[in-house]
């Protein structure tokens, strides 16, 4: 039967909630009539075995990380710790407020200290500051870091440069922090076009952002030629750090020549996705970038204790700050779990990630060639990957008879989640192949062979992939519908 | 392999086998120039078993003084509400816990559901028709408010009322720094936004108002005065909200407000030392496509089936680029589907209930409180959950330490956390429902006991100066 | 694909468990050869990832209580408010070692004490001891209570009377305490036949075992009488317990006459019942029972403080124990769990519960009826029930076709857990329901449909129903060849 | 309606004239004899709102001091291992916690399967074949396999080793009392059973003979021998096993043992104060037919997919009542489970570290407190996990008292625990993964320095008496 929303389950009257006792005077009259709400808002009125009800069965209608694999490419779908939830958990974190006297925090600013000097590790830079609440927030940071890094010495440049592989954030940002987007094209290997790069590398050009490995899988080659042209300029370099999961204790931007990185915490550093959201997106800085960093500021103080510095000394970091981001100090939740994981990990257990991530994509890879299924998928740049890797499901469209985005629809039914799809967008009909470190041999093989049984059914009978899924809750949707007339609540 | 990974050394030479490589490092080698090649081991400790990181994030935790172990009236944008068991059990659930964004709808009719209900809770809360899949938390809720004024008129200037949470003025600084658009602070007088000052400052290159609900001071605002002083001009009226004191005050939609924006963590998220919670956003129909993040909205399957998906996304960073409403590419949906859980949990009738409980608990403490000596409201205005004192003490900071050792929080200092000297000997008290009468009448019994000590300090020190 | 067990999944050398360093000096040769272990036990090679999986998986192979409709009868499937599994997994209480020093385990204590009390109110009886682990241990202690009772006053007696429509624990506990089983009769009403009684009511007989309301959902209208026969022949009178629901604080087993009764903590008093099990089996008793009460004792000494005795002074509960029946002091997980749901409810909950539960039986019931449900189940017993019903399918088997498990089997296609089926033996083609007061109206109703629509689906074609269900992880499982040859482990 | 009923003012009108009553005390009144109906309120304080229930089960958790409070070295039975964190999430989604007994197989594949691989878990650990699915913790299991005994061969007698944890001989002779069987404990020399005394007590007339691996003084038993000694008896051999110290000892099925039981909480269960969790349950083949409790088996479906049902019911009560095996109707499935996934967890050759990790702290612990002036070994057998020392004391229950004043438990006062006045000075010391070296040297300095303070004020009481 047709699924209902909370709304249209309960009854007048019902309830979950039981009221603590009004056990003060009551006194009337304590708001002017003008300002008290009329009617209530229709919220649900359902006792708590309905709600729990309705919502467990709703969690039923999800696919998720922890019931199988899940190779989204660009996400890093890898392994949630459970144990994160628990020290996440633990009251002292989770019952903290905000505001609490620094002196009686010392427990959370320990941590966040400690979490920034690891981060700065694998970046390989010196000052981390944890503020942003997801990759995008931390790329627009990063680029109103660079504004005013320019401002401060005089300087008001128009354009910041990204390549046409780059994430959609990247231009967004760029608008959003007051700059022109200026496009650099991409190379018959994968990376950047280096006489486009040239062509465009201006005096008026704020910075380059750059995704390294990038969104195909490929570590640019050029980097340190490209770090050299970018900084020639007077520009900064950008680092989203979307796909660091490649190259943890193996490679670190701030070696390449990278002035700014941003983390995404829920990716190389293990978040629960939470079905989009939360996220954190802390960012590291060169040392010339550190006096514009967010407020407030962790220093650790002589005696060991830590403070929380709101305007910092000439001189330190955060001392010339562009301001805050948002409210507080960031997404402490995150951190809990990212800075668990790094203990868990280790400088060893990093590298081991990254080093497994990268076996797995290319082993991945090797068995999809190996079943044949790159003749009808063909790899879009290059022979080994990162720790991802795009095909083009061009060739299928035309041979086979199905989109990619069929391939998708169909492995749904052979209980996988699709990589992504149509992204990057210079890859025709792309199929972006994430598999992540946590996965086994096992599991990849099962979803090679997977694609493989799904091209073989294609090649008989196209129209079973066209029509797929058929074992999901629902099928596929009306998207144009939704989107040309949108009922986007709950009539009441 | 740690705990985590799987590849045995019988799996990795298989693997390399297959890749047709000698090694891990050939791997890297073939694709990564030596020049930046990382040969030494990371600055971070070695790898611990799983008790020990539990002991050594257990320490940390022990380390801080939570809501758990003292007696809070600490507010002042987060607030220490009970969070009920079924939101930790229905967070906790892998279903909703470790999917990703709700690509593949097929498989995530759950996750785009609980959108869909949250999108209407907020609707209902705010009197607005429009709500997305909320944004990251509060004060960034509201510079992305502005970046949408800023793209839907172009105007130059943003007026802002002084009430605003400090840290909402500084993100909205930062943000408004980057696009060029100037930023008007307009006073408060008598505890709210002065109505002259603000009718003054807005014309037609006002881009957008902002100002809060109730404000820094717990204060509530004359909503619809302050929305019809810009009624004439080209501004969006944003205004941030404490969505609980939406059971007991007016909803913004009937205030004429056109975006309505906030921090909601107040609804069934924790406390987190600031984070994760989310910020939720609702507007008039006028600005549905200029919403930033995600919306779910309903539809049909191709057997006509009910369905959701995330839907007007060309109106997002991934499809539109550097033309995108923002650069926002998540929502915070599992705060959100705490949030939808909490106002579920509360329902109808808990809602207005809980408002009025903190009504009457906030008049009260109010009340016990400035009848102190050395104690009085900072302004007379009605307040709902949160209020705003002046000691007259030297520092608010040694009366804090001092309630704090007798095991009370009394609130946060006002000076430090707007950074105007104006509101020196600030304290700003809040409730929530954990808050009893029992707590109130302790409160006032620390809080007296310390001002009256540190009033006594002071004047020491006073004289020995 | 075939589901594998964990043994069937990872590989050699895979881990999901970090094992601390050995940090004091290694000495070899602490064992003797003889002594050790030669062969490692073959347990699983798995990551973690792989092991979250897996489980998460089987998870969804299980229908459950927050999924959906649970009218299993006897069982009493209430909601299981999830703050309870909170405050039982506060350190406070999880990690507390039942040996602590009592001074350093007020808290527990108190908690304990307060239940008791609770529950000897709820029951009408002063003494109450928490030590058995469920029903069935609950069972064998108030008989060998009896029996210490009667050998305290000289007496040796050999029988205890159950009437026919007792739970098989019942027997089975008078066996395993060294009585004999004497059935007693059931009346045309469903009660205890009373000239049965008074002819095996003889002064030979320990013990009347009794569950009222009985398995029938039938409150025996003699049980004043029952218990007048029973104490005028010297014999105690057990109350079985697993049907309180019915009657908390609408009538006491202590003011009916009982000398012994047993609270079932997962039914009456909402324990997750975990897949079967733990469950709780507190009892209360009479003062004439109360000095051979397992030991230890909680006592509330007269400054506040509350101790363990394992040595009552004379006079006290327990002077004359019987001993232990088990580790430690009891579930004391269930008791967190329960003493929370009577902090909830309080009294006026506790009452609100048991008169729901009995509307919503007697809804249900007369809902089925007007649906002509009952035309071909009939009640088996009277016209009102208390909290659970039986109807008997023998006219449904006669006339349709299908039996009462093929009803239960086809019910688990319309996402219904079936009632309890085959039990109460006395009823033909049994069918027992408890609908617990937990859930709504919309609830009964969508059940009683499906029934109805099942039996019309039976006149139609009896096959559907005898072949289901169709929808369900697998369907119809061969058990008479699981107990031939039994395998009951994984070969390795 | 409270918060978990649902029937609305309209509901009740609707189902009572549905039902054809007027009032739900008619439903009553026609139902039970006035003259046993309450009429007046239960003495039970009034409900309270979610928070308070928390406020107050929180604030008598914290009158506990807990493992989490103090490093403890408390043992005797259960264990403070650490649990790791997805047995917390397994254990507590919805599908494993609330459903009960898996009496329809179709859609309880999920916990039966989880019993199957149970079985198979403690099967392997033990060296037997057969396993059921759990009973409800080990004293009570002990007493059971007593049980099985009786009912298999109708002897007269027990024959106990004086080293079965004295809460499973409590519960044995309460139960065997139960049905006339006569105990006979044979004493320990030297710290482990007295093999003569054994090997005199077992007879033609023994029904079973117990004995603990490693007993309760720490001891490893020589398992089997004392299983040779009850071969040309009829007696069941029934062993007692601490399940986390088989990783390096040899399995009781190695030894001659037909029925091993013991305390499950060792693996993967919180110590929860004693409970719950669980009793494990294995045996020969022999006794397959015999065993109390659920036990899981393979089969087919009708269409030849694999799956799993309860099997060899006919043992059991709701089947053959008075002639049942035993009267246990539920195993302790959902700590089963967590006993599963901790095995699973461990792995097969984490369990064998975990084992020398624990025989191997437990020798330098015993060492270096038997090294302190007024403490000695009790006994010189080789230990794994726990161990007795004498203390030079008047009272151990003060010395206990000074430790955990200091922030340590020392472990279990033996004469307490067994009652046995030649016990007196004894304290029994159990070690686990969470015990550091760093911790045994810290119980070393705060036990020695409570020996001598308690010494001395013992010396001083002796002169003052």
């Amino acid at each position: 039967s047709e699924v209902k929303t909370i709304f249209e389950k309960g009854s007048p009257g019902r309830r979950a909630f039981s009221c603590p006792k009004v056990d003060v005077p009551m006194v009337e009259g304590l708001l002017p009539d003008a300002y008290r709400r009329t009617e209530p808002a229709r919220l649900p009125e359902v006792s708590e075995p309905e709600l729990v009800r309705h919502y467990v069965n709703l969690s039923k209608r999800n696919f998720d990380l922890d019931s199988g694999f899940y190779p989204l490419g660009s996400c890093t779908m890898k392994h949630n710790p459970r144990l994160h939830e628990r020290v996440a958990g633990l009251p002292g974190h989770a019952r903290l407020h905000p505001l609490q006297t620094p002196k009686r925090a010392q427990g959370a600013l320990e941590l966040m200290y400690n979490l920034e000097r690891a981060l700065g590790s694998v970046a390989g830079l010196p000052h981390v500051a944890l503020q942003p609440s997801a990759g995008s927030h931390g790329e627009l940071l990063g680029v109103l870091l660079t504004r005013a890094y320019h401002e401060d010495r005089g300087e008001h440049r128009r354009k910041v440069l990204t390549p046409d592989t780059a994430h959609g954030t990247n231009p967004a940002t760029v608008t959003m922090a007051g700059y022109e987007v200026v496009k650099v094209g991409t190379n018959p290997d994968g990376g950047v076009d280096i006489e486009d790069l040239k062509a465009k590398a201006t005096t008026d050009v704020a910075c380059l952002m750059l995704t390294n490995p990038n969104t195909l899988g490929v570590f640019d080659p050029n980097i340190e030629e490209i770090a050299h042209i970018v900084h020639e300029v007077g520009a900064t370099l950008y680092y989203d750090g979307a796909n660091l999961n490649a190259v943890m204790g193996i490679s670190r931007p701030g070696d390449m020549g990278f002035d700014i990185v941003h983390y995404n915490l829920h990716k190389s550093f293990t978040q629960p996705h939470g079905g989009g959201g939360p996220g954190s997106g802390p960012i590291a800085v060169s040392d010339r970038i550190a006096p514009y960093l967010t407020v407030p500021v962790i220093e650790k103080q002589d005696d060991g204790t830590f403070t929380l510095e709101h305007d910092p000394a000439e001189g330190r970091p955060g001392s010339k700050s562009i301001g805050r981001l948002r409210g507080f100090q960031g997404n402490y939740g995150c951190f809990v779990r990212s800075y668990a994981y790094i203990c868990s990990l280790g400088a060893e257990g990093l590298k081991d990630a990254s080093e497994t991530a990268v076996l797995n994509a290319n082993y991945l890879l090797a068995k999809l060639r190996a079943l044949g299924v790159t003749e009808h998928l063909p790899l879009a740049f290059g022979e080994l990957c990162m720790h991802e890797f795009v095909l083009s499901g061009a060739p299928m469209k035309k041979d086979l008879g199905i989109k990619t985005l069929d391939l998708a629809k169909r492995l749904l039914d052979h209980g996988f989640h699709p990589p992504t799809v149509y992204f990057p967008l210079l890859v025709d009909e792309a199929f972006l192949i994430e598999p992540t470190e946590t996965e086994t041999k096992e599991t990849l093989d099962a979803f090679a062979e997977a694609i493989a049984a799904i091209l073989t059914e294609a090649g008989e009978d196209p129209a079973i992939a066209q029509n797929a899924p058929y074992t999901t809750p629902v099928r596929r949707l009306d998207e144009a519908a939704a989107a040309k007339s949108p009922v986007i609540r709950q009539p009441l | 392999m740690s705990r985590y990974t799987t590849t045995t050394d019988a799996d990795l030479r298989e693997m390399l086998q297959t890749i047709g490589v000698g090694s891990l490092d050939e791997l890297f080698d073939r694709q990564i120039p030596a020049g930046v090649r990382l040969h030494e081991r990371l600055d971070i400790p070695e790898g611990l078993p799983e008790q020990d990181v539990y002991a050594h994030l257990r320490d940390l935790a022990a380390k801080n003084t939570s809501a758990e172990d003292e007696i809070t009236f600490l507010g002042a944008g987060m607030y220490d509400h009970y969070v009920p068991s079924v939101i930790d059990m229905l967070m906790s659930r892998s279903e909703f816990l470790t999917p990703y964004t709700p690509y593949q709808p097929e498989i995530s009719q759950g996750g785009l559901q609980v959108m869909f209900e949250y999108q209407t809770t907020i609707s209902e809360l705010t009197g607005l028709p429009v709500s997305n899949a909320s944004v990251y938390e509060g004060p960034s809720a509201v510079a992305a408010a502005g970046y949408l004024a800023k793209l839907a008129n172009g105007k130059a200037r943003y007026v802002v009322s002084a009430g605003l949470h400090p840290h909402s003025l500084q993100t909205l600084r930062t943000y408004a720094h980057g696009y060029d658009i100037e930023v008007v602070v307009v006073p408060l007088k008598d505890g709210v936004t002065d109505p002259d000052a603000w009718a003054a400052a807005i014309d037609g290159e006002t881009s957008a108002v902002f100002f809060a609900q109730p404000n820094v001071l717990g204060a509530v605002e004359d909503a619809s005065a302050l929305s019809a002083a810009a009624k004439n001009s080209p501004a969006v009226v944003v205004a941030q909200v404490d969505p609980i004191t939406l059971g007991v005050l007016a909803p913004p939609g009937e205030c004429g407000v056109d975006v309505a924006v906030g921090e909601g963590q107040a609804l069934g998220n924790r406390l987190d030392f600031g984070g994760p919670s989310f910020g939720f956003f609702a507007a008039t129909e006028a600005y549905l496509r200029r919403m930033p993040g995600r919306i779910a909205g309903e539809t049909k399957d191709v057997d006509g089936r009910r369905g959701f998906v995330l839907t007007l996304q060309t109106r997002e960073q991934h499809i539109r680029r550097e033309k995108a409403t923002s650069n926002i590419c998540t929502a915070q949906a599992l705060n959100a589907l705490g949030g939808v859980v909490y106002l579920a949990w509360l329902g109808r009738q808990g809602f207005q209930e809980l408002g009025e409980l903190l009504l009457q608990r906030t008049h009260y403490a109010r009340e016990q409180l400035a009848a102190l000596d050395g104690v009085r409201k900072l302004h007379e205005q009605p307040v709902v959950r949160e209020f705003a004192l002046t000691l007259d003490v030297p520092s608010v900071a040694a009366v804090i330490d001092r309630c704090q050792d007798a095991g009370v929080h009394p609130g946060a200092d006002l000076e430090t956390l707007t950074g105007d000297p104006a509101h020196r000997g600030g304290l700003l008290v809040a409730l929530t429902e954990q808050r009893s009468r029992k707590d109130i009448d302790r409160l006032v019994e620390v809080l007296g006991a310390a001002v009256t000590a540190e009033r006594a300090a002071g004047t020491t020190t006073g004289v020995a100066a």
